[in-house]
């Protein structure tokens, strides 16, 4: 061999301890801790099992919705329409069951297959219509919430009782919403990190064109990209419905905000390539913690938009200076 | 500053802590709802800390969780939606925490107290006043509010069903404008170049009909009638002003008056009443100075 | 030295898990053209972007006309009169050419932007480049060795006392690169200074007049330009290097590629040829023929109008890269960094990328499987890097072409397109490719190669293809190719498939 | 030399006739002409001079705070703040006009000036905060609304008498909002096309790095592409506090989409490089012109959403369609 290889590190690896590998490629999680000792030394309820719990299900709807956008963002898109195709779908659910009378595993299964059509319809047209993702979504946002109008006639359906006990716990404590996420968040990061799929939504992201030449069929990828988006807003819709033991045509608004935030403060890029699975969960819980804790404290309500949005561009702030720290 | 917690100066009532979880304060009404209950939490003496659930539903449930892990000694909520709010209380009777509902009821549920005005007799009543100032005929649009919000919902079948009486006002128009005054003047200028000939319009509430006050410019509350509800300080200056006609109020600072009142009650275990009724009363021009001072 | 102009000390240069720099010294005369050598990742780029301002030495110093300098932005190396074309381009696509050439100084009249004053000095520039594109095009339109001549056209008008330029020739064909050097001869003798990189050793003594060579990140000799390309070589790589071109035939086989009247309005037609088992097949001609053109049509990459593709006898659908790949066909695209590269991702992930379907069981990836493959191709290709997890983004510019003909190696496609596969490779690494490409031609595959590095063509074909003006011109055997005859063809007059 | 280099060129410039290439340049125009021709069939009232005028008053906050919008856009940043930065101008124009007592030009400048602010502060946090543009203006998003409420207190404050004449009409007819609407809209396009600014807009949105390496001072530009966004907000807050003669806490909520959505549909790209003042101005007109539509037509409530869900699809599905046919 005329050439040598590759051991050309003359400095050693430099590795850095394991703890410290992670907690860089977490940088939320930081932001996290730091949130929840602020918040325990200033409330005496804050850290409490109960409240803990009560955390949990508050992240729940967010964090599952927030899952399926990950997806979406790492192909480099944006799907607007998360939170109203979660209300459609649990609209569509508890009508079913109710005034259309079908049993409820016929009809949950109905409700999921609904958001997994609006996830298509996203993707067709930004696949095959070459709308950008902006615009596909935003379009579905309005279509889908005016649809859970018009099926609820604009009131809340009850839900069938079977399903309700999505939102109660298991035992005593166990909340069952806390359970859901957690199950859609290990699904995340498998897909993710174990499957053709998630693999090729990492490269459409990080250069579609590139992807393409490498025989990746981005437009079946974008498909399955929107179609879990969909789903998981689906599954997002039944557990808040669930919560409240009725579908209400209005739910999860302006949800669709709190979910990218919960991806972008998680370490993904708007612009692609980039986000995992936990970095989505830890977003999502700094925002149901920032939320709790604002209640604990007696936060002014007027002010609570203020605090939040500054302890939202903190923590990603102590993020970004962390990292750059580092290099 | 506008502390939403007010201290309680003298330990007269103890140390008991309220809370109350308002729908929105996005609107002057509730603003209004809010004040009436920090005041009166004020003059006797407890803890009040209040939660905006920024109209969504699930927020509320968080934020009555989030009460109950406060130990707090009696809730107040101000339903978003009233089935949706169910779930939230029984969350709170777990905890043995006394609820008491406001300004619109709680389905599912027990709760200790309801202090309510009724949304849909306030819309029949908005139907009769407006009726009687159009001389019970012409042609009305409506202003709808959130679609999907009860208020929307409850305000608009009121409306519709006490509208029927007069077999000579025709209901050509629903728009919604979503409680948004601005929208309420954009949808209002839009629905007159469709119908020039309306004499009549009810907003679902005062913000909308303010809106649409702005629309109609000088026609406002002479050749086209205005009925708004809620009855707004705003509002009421524009009844006094001419400008519009008349106004469903709720008299908001009464019901959180009454809501804290009942609350401490409830903490303090005495027996209290299940409904206290707020009455609905039209305002308009005859009448309106009555409230304006409130 | 009074003539000095620039001047390097002990230049230090860390990134997270490798010394880029590691004490470079290095001075730089009016009037001469210096050039600097080295291995892909001997940290030239990161040399000449300290002092472009791109990047802060992390210790020794800068001194310009004998003073000490801080560059830190590029716009303190502006003023300092350093002017760069980097080697990964720097052009806004979406801007018009008039518009990239004056980035960030264009001509103002009453505060406002002259657009018409910028174009006519663009439209200079471009004349004086010998480059004939209307400055009101978008550079996303213009193909690869034209964005380059746009880059020096950028650098020429500012009007710079040091001119430093990285692999300028890597993407151009001998024309541009005649040219070129007329415009930098030009310019030395007006006084200006100018480093110069490259892979080329034969451009050395045609245009240097001082080399030094880089290893490792040091700077380890300083020798004249004449110095002989064997010399370089050992100096560079340390050791001899026998053959540049090992070429190896095998014996041809069956047919695996057809391409028959191939034809898309305004870029090329009548495209017909084949290329068989064992060979290696050469597609030479002028920057702007149309051969990435055909290439990319005959992957699927793009749609063509008429003619036909077979691959074993069996016709493909047009534009379906799917479909060609699973047809056994595979393409090494020229532009790296936009068609290539996952710059984002880490070098595991894109040599796994072309793979990845192959190593899905049930939709399931073996990410092991794929690593322990991708780790076997960097070893073999010698790829410069911390470690399969270090983002593409940060390796050298060859080590990143190095990547992007790996993932394809790894695909072990039967007909093998690679269109500029050596495009700033070092001379030790492109020998290694060199063998894989045997080493795939004797197990019975095949070769389509596009070169605008001549010799490269002529060392490594059996057959040579050549086109002009969106035609195929004419064909040589490996024997009769050689430079003048190849040239003679891709200059023929013939009919401009690319006029409509 | 081999060769002489002219004979590289050899094909023609082939220009398109003037006409289709601003046709292809604006596709969301033939969206727009089309939607006015299917209304004014569709209704009779819709092709009056008062409507249009009407339109174009509706049109005008929206139209404004998308010129403001275009500009980050263009950067490849996004602003969500808009909506409650325009809201908190205006609330302050008016507290300080009425309870603090200033006079309303004092006012008024300081009412901008609080919008510049909040500009600055976004690109700050952009600039050298490193925080994505997502994350910093959803922060102010919050930030600028509970400052609002908490200076109002909640409730509207009415707007000085002088102020309200911009919601009012010049002569019989020509409403002051569609006049500001015209102004913005000319200072936007002067600034994209004839600034050094607005240029360096375009490549830092286009290549980020080598806009830098050219010796644009890429920090400096993006705070004035933000305060330029803020300063629009400050305007289109005052308009619309104007036309209400009132200033209220809320106005303007989830504007920040539509803003963005007219930006979009006006050609713009989210990723950058691509957008122009008229392309904004038609897409915001587009907007305006459906809602208009909507209620001239009294399509009902629920319906309302869906029907704006579609034709937005189809308005931009039109223009990338058209698009792909030409190329
Ligand atoms: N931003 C960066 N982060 C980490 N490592 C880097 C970065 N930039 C360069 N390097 C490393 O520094 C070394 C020198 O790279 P450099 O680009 O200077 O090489 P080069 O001599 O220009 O090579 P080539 O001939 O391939 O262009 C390489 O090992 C490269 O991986
Ligand atoms: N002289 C020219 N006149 C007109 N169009 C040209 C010219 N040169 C190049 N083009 C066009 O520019 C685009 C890309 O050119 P590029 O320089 O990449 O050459 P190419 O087509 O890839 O050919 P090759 O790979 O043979 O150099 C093509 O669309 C080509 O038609
Ligand atoms: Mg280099
Ligand atoms: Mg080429």
């Amino acid at each position: 061999m005329l050439v040598s290889t590759n051991v050309l590190q003359r400095k050693p690896p430099g590795r850095k301890p394991p703890a410290a590998v992670w907690l860089g490629e977490n940088g939320a999680l930081v932001a996290l801790v730091v949130l929840a000792v602020a918040l325990s030394l200033l409330s005496g309820d804050f850290l409490t099992v109960t409240n803990l719990l009560n955390v949990g299900v508050q992240a729940a709807v967010t964090a599952i919705l927030a899952f399926g956008a990950t997806f979406v963002i790492i192909t480099g898109g944006i799907d607007l329409s998360v939170g109203s195709v979660a209300a459609l779908s649990a609209i569509v659910l508890a009508w079913t069951a109710t005034d259309a009378g079908l049993p409820w595993p016929l009809a949950t299964v109905i409700a999921l297959a609904v958001g997994l059509a609006c996830g298509l319809v996203n993707a067709a047209l930004i696949a095959y219509g070459k709308l950008p993702p902006f615009i596909a979504t935003l379009a579905m946002l309005g279509i889908a919430r005016g649809l859970a109008l018009v099926i609820s006639q604009g009131s809340p359906i009850a839900m069938p009782e079977a399903v309700s006990h999505l939102g109660d716990t298991i035992g005593d404590y166990l909340p069952v919403p806390v359970v859901v996420m957690l199950i859609m968040g290990l699904i995340t990061a498998v897909i993710l990190s174990r499957t053709y799929s998630g693999r090729a939504m990492y490269a459409i992201g990080g250069n579609e064109e590139a992807a393409r030449l490498s025989g990746i069929n981005v437009n079946r990828q974008k498909l399955i990209t929107y179609a879990l988006a969909g789903l998981f807003a689906a599954v997002a819709g039944i557990v808040l419905a669930s919560r409240l033991a009725s579908a209400q045509p209005q739910a999860a608004a302006g949800y669709e905000l709190d979910a990218i935030a919960a991806v972008v403060i998680g370490g993904a890029s708007l612009s692609g390539g980039k986000g995992r699975a936990f970095g989505t969960f830890v977003g999502a819980l700094i925002l149901a913690v920032l939320r709790n804790g604002l209640n604990l404290l007696s936060v002014s309500a007027f002010w609570q938009q203020v605090v939040i949005g500054v302890v939202i561009a903190l923590a990603v702030l102590l993020d970004t200076l962390r990292r750059r720290g580092t290099n | 500053g506008s502390g939403s917690s007010s201290g309680g100066s003298g330990a007269a009532a103890g140390d008991i802590k309220l809370g109350m979880s308002v729908s929105t304060l996005n609107n002057p009404y509730f603003v209004q709802l809010r004040k009436g209950a920090e005041d009166e939490a004020k003059k006797q003496g407890v803890a009040l800390t209040v939660t905006d659930a920024q109209n969504d539903a699930s927020q509320q449930v968080n934020q009555i969780q989030n009460f109950a892990s406060q130990s707090m000694k009696a809730i107040i909520i101000n339903p978003v939606d009233s089935d949706a709010a169910g779930p939230a209380v029984k969350a709170a009777e777990r905890s043995k925490i006394p609820v008491i509902a406001v300004d619109r009821v709680v389905n599912g549920a027990t709760v200790a107290q309801t202090v309510a005005s009724d949304n849909v007799a306030g819309g029949k009543l908005a139907a009769q006043e407006l009726a009687k100032q159009m001389g019970e005929k012409g042609k009305v649009a409506v202003l709808q509010g959130v679609p999907g919000t009860s208020a929307a919902r409850d305000r608009g079948q009121g409306f519709t069903e006490g509208i029927k009486a007069y077999p000579d006002i025709q209901v050509v128009a629903q728009q919604p404008a979503d409680f948004d005054r601005t929208k309420g003047l954009d949808v209002m200028t839009n629905l007159v170049q469709s119908n020039p000939g309306i004499t009549g319009v009810f907003a679902e509430n005062d913000e909308m009909a303010l809106g649409a006050v702005k629309a109609l410019g000088a026609k406002a509350g002479k050749e086209v009638k205005i009925v708004g509800f809620d009855g707004t300080p705003d509002g009421l200056t524009a009844i006094q002003a001419g400008t519009l006609n008349a106004s469903i109020a709720q008299q908001p600072q009464l019901l959180g008056q009454q809501a804290v009142q009942g609350a401490i009650k409830a903490a303090k275990g005495e027996k209290i009443e299940a409904t206290v009724a707020v009455p609905v009363k039209a305002v308009n021009k005859d009448n309106v100075a009555e409230f304006a001072g409130s | 030295m009074n003539d000095e102009i620039l001047r390097v000390e002990g230049l230090r240069k860390e990134f997270p898990g490798v010394v880029a720099l590691d004490g470079v010294d290095f001075t730089l005369r009016a009037g001469e053209v210096h050039v600097l050598l080295g291995e892909n990742g001997a940290g030239k780029s990161t040399l000449i972007k300290m002092l472009s301002g791109a990047y802060h030495p992390d210790g020794g110093r800068i001194l310009v006309d004998g003073a000490p300098v801080e560059i830190r932005t590029a716009s303190d190396a502006q003023r300092l009169g350093i002017a760069t074309i980097y080697q990964e381009f720097n052009l806004v696509p979406q801007l018009t050419v008039g518009e990239n050439l004056a980035l960030g100084r264009p001509p103002r009249r009453f505060g406002f932007v002259d657009t018409r004053r910028m174009h006519e000095q663009a439209g200079e520039l471009l004349r004086r480049v010998g480059v004939d594109v209307d400055p009101r095009t978008p550079v996303a339109r213009l193909g690869i060795a034209r964005m380059q001549m746009v880059e020096i056209a950028k650098a020429l008008g500012l009007n710079a006392r040091v001119l430093i330029m990285d692999e300028p020739t890597a993407v151009l064909t001998t024309t541009e690169v005649e040219r070129l050097f007329d415009i930098v001869r030009q310019l030395r003798d007006q006084g200006v200074a100018i480093v110069f990189i490259t892979h080329h050793l034969e451009e050395i003594p045609q245009i240097g007049d001082r080399v030094t060579v880089l290893r490792d990140g040091s700077s380890v000799a300083e020798v004249p330009a004449t110095t002989p390309e064997d010399e370089l070589v050992r100096l560079m790589v340390g050791r001899p290097i026998d053959q540049q071109y090992p070429r190896e035939p095998a014996a041809p086989g069956g047919t695996l590629l057809q391409v028959r009247g191939l034809r898309r309005e305004g870029e090329f037609a009548d495209v017909s040829f084949e290329v068989r088992a064992g060979e290696v097949v050469g597609l030479a001609g002028l920057v702007g023929a149309g051969r990435t053109e055909v290439a990319r049509s005959i992957f699927g990459a793009d749609a063509y109008d008429s003619g036909e593709v077979l691959v074993n006898g069996s016709p493909l659908a047009r534009g379906d890269v799917h479909a060609a790949m699973e047809a056994g066909l595979g393409l090494v695209p020229e532009d790296r960094k936009g068609q290539g590269l996952v710059l984002g991702a880490d070098v595991g992930e894109n040599l796994g990328l072309v793979t990845l379907r192959r190593a899905s069981r049930g939709g399931f990836v073996d990410r092991p499987g794929q690593r322990r493959a991708a780790a076997e191709v960097a070893r073999q290709l010698g790829v410069r890097m911390s470690g399969l997890g270090q983002e593409v983004r940060t390796l050298s510019g060859g080590n990143q072409q190095k990547i992007v003909i790996g993932k394809w190696l790894l695909a072990k496609a039967s007909v093998l397109i690679l269109d500029e596969p050596t495009r700033g490779v070092d001379v030790g690494a492109k020998v290694e490719i060199y063998q894989l490409i045997n080493s795939l031609t004797a197990s019975g595959h095949a070769v389509l190669m596009i070169s605008s590095d001549l010799p490269e063509i002529l060392g490594m074909s059996d057959r040579v293809l050549v086109m002009a003006r969106g035609r195929l011109v004419g064909e040589l055997a490996a024997g009769e190719a050689t430079q003048d005859s190849v040239m003679a063809l891709a200059v023929t007059e013939v009919e401009d498939a690319r006029v409509h």
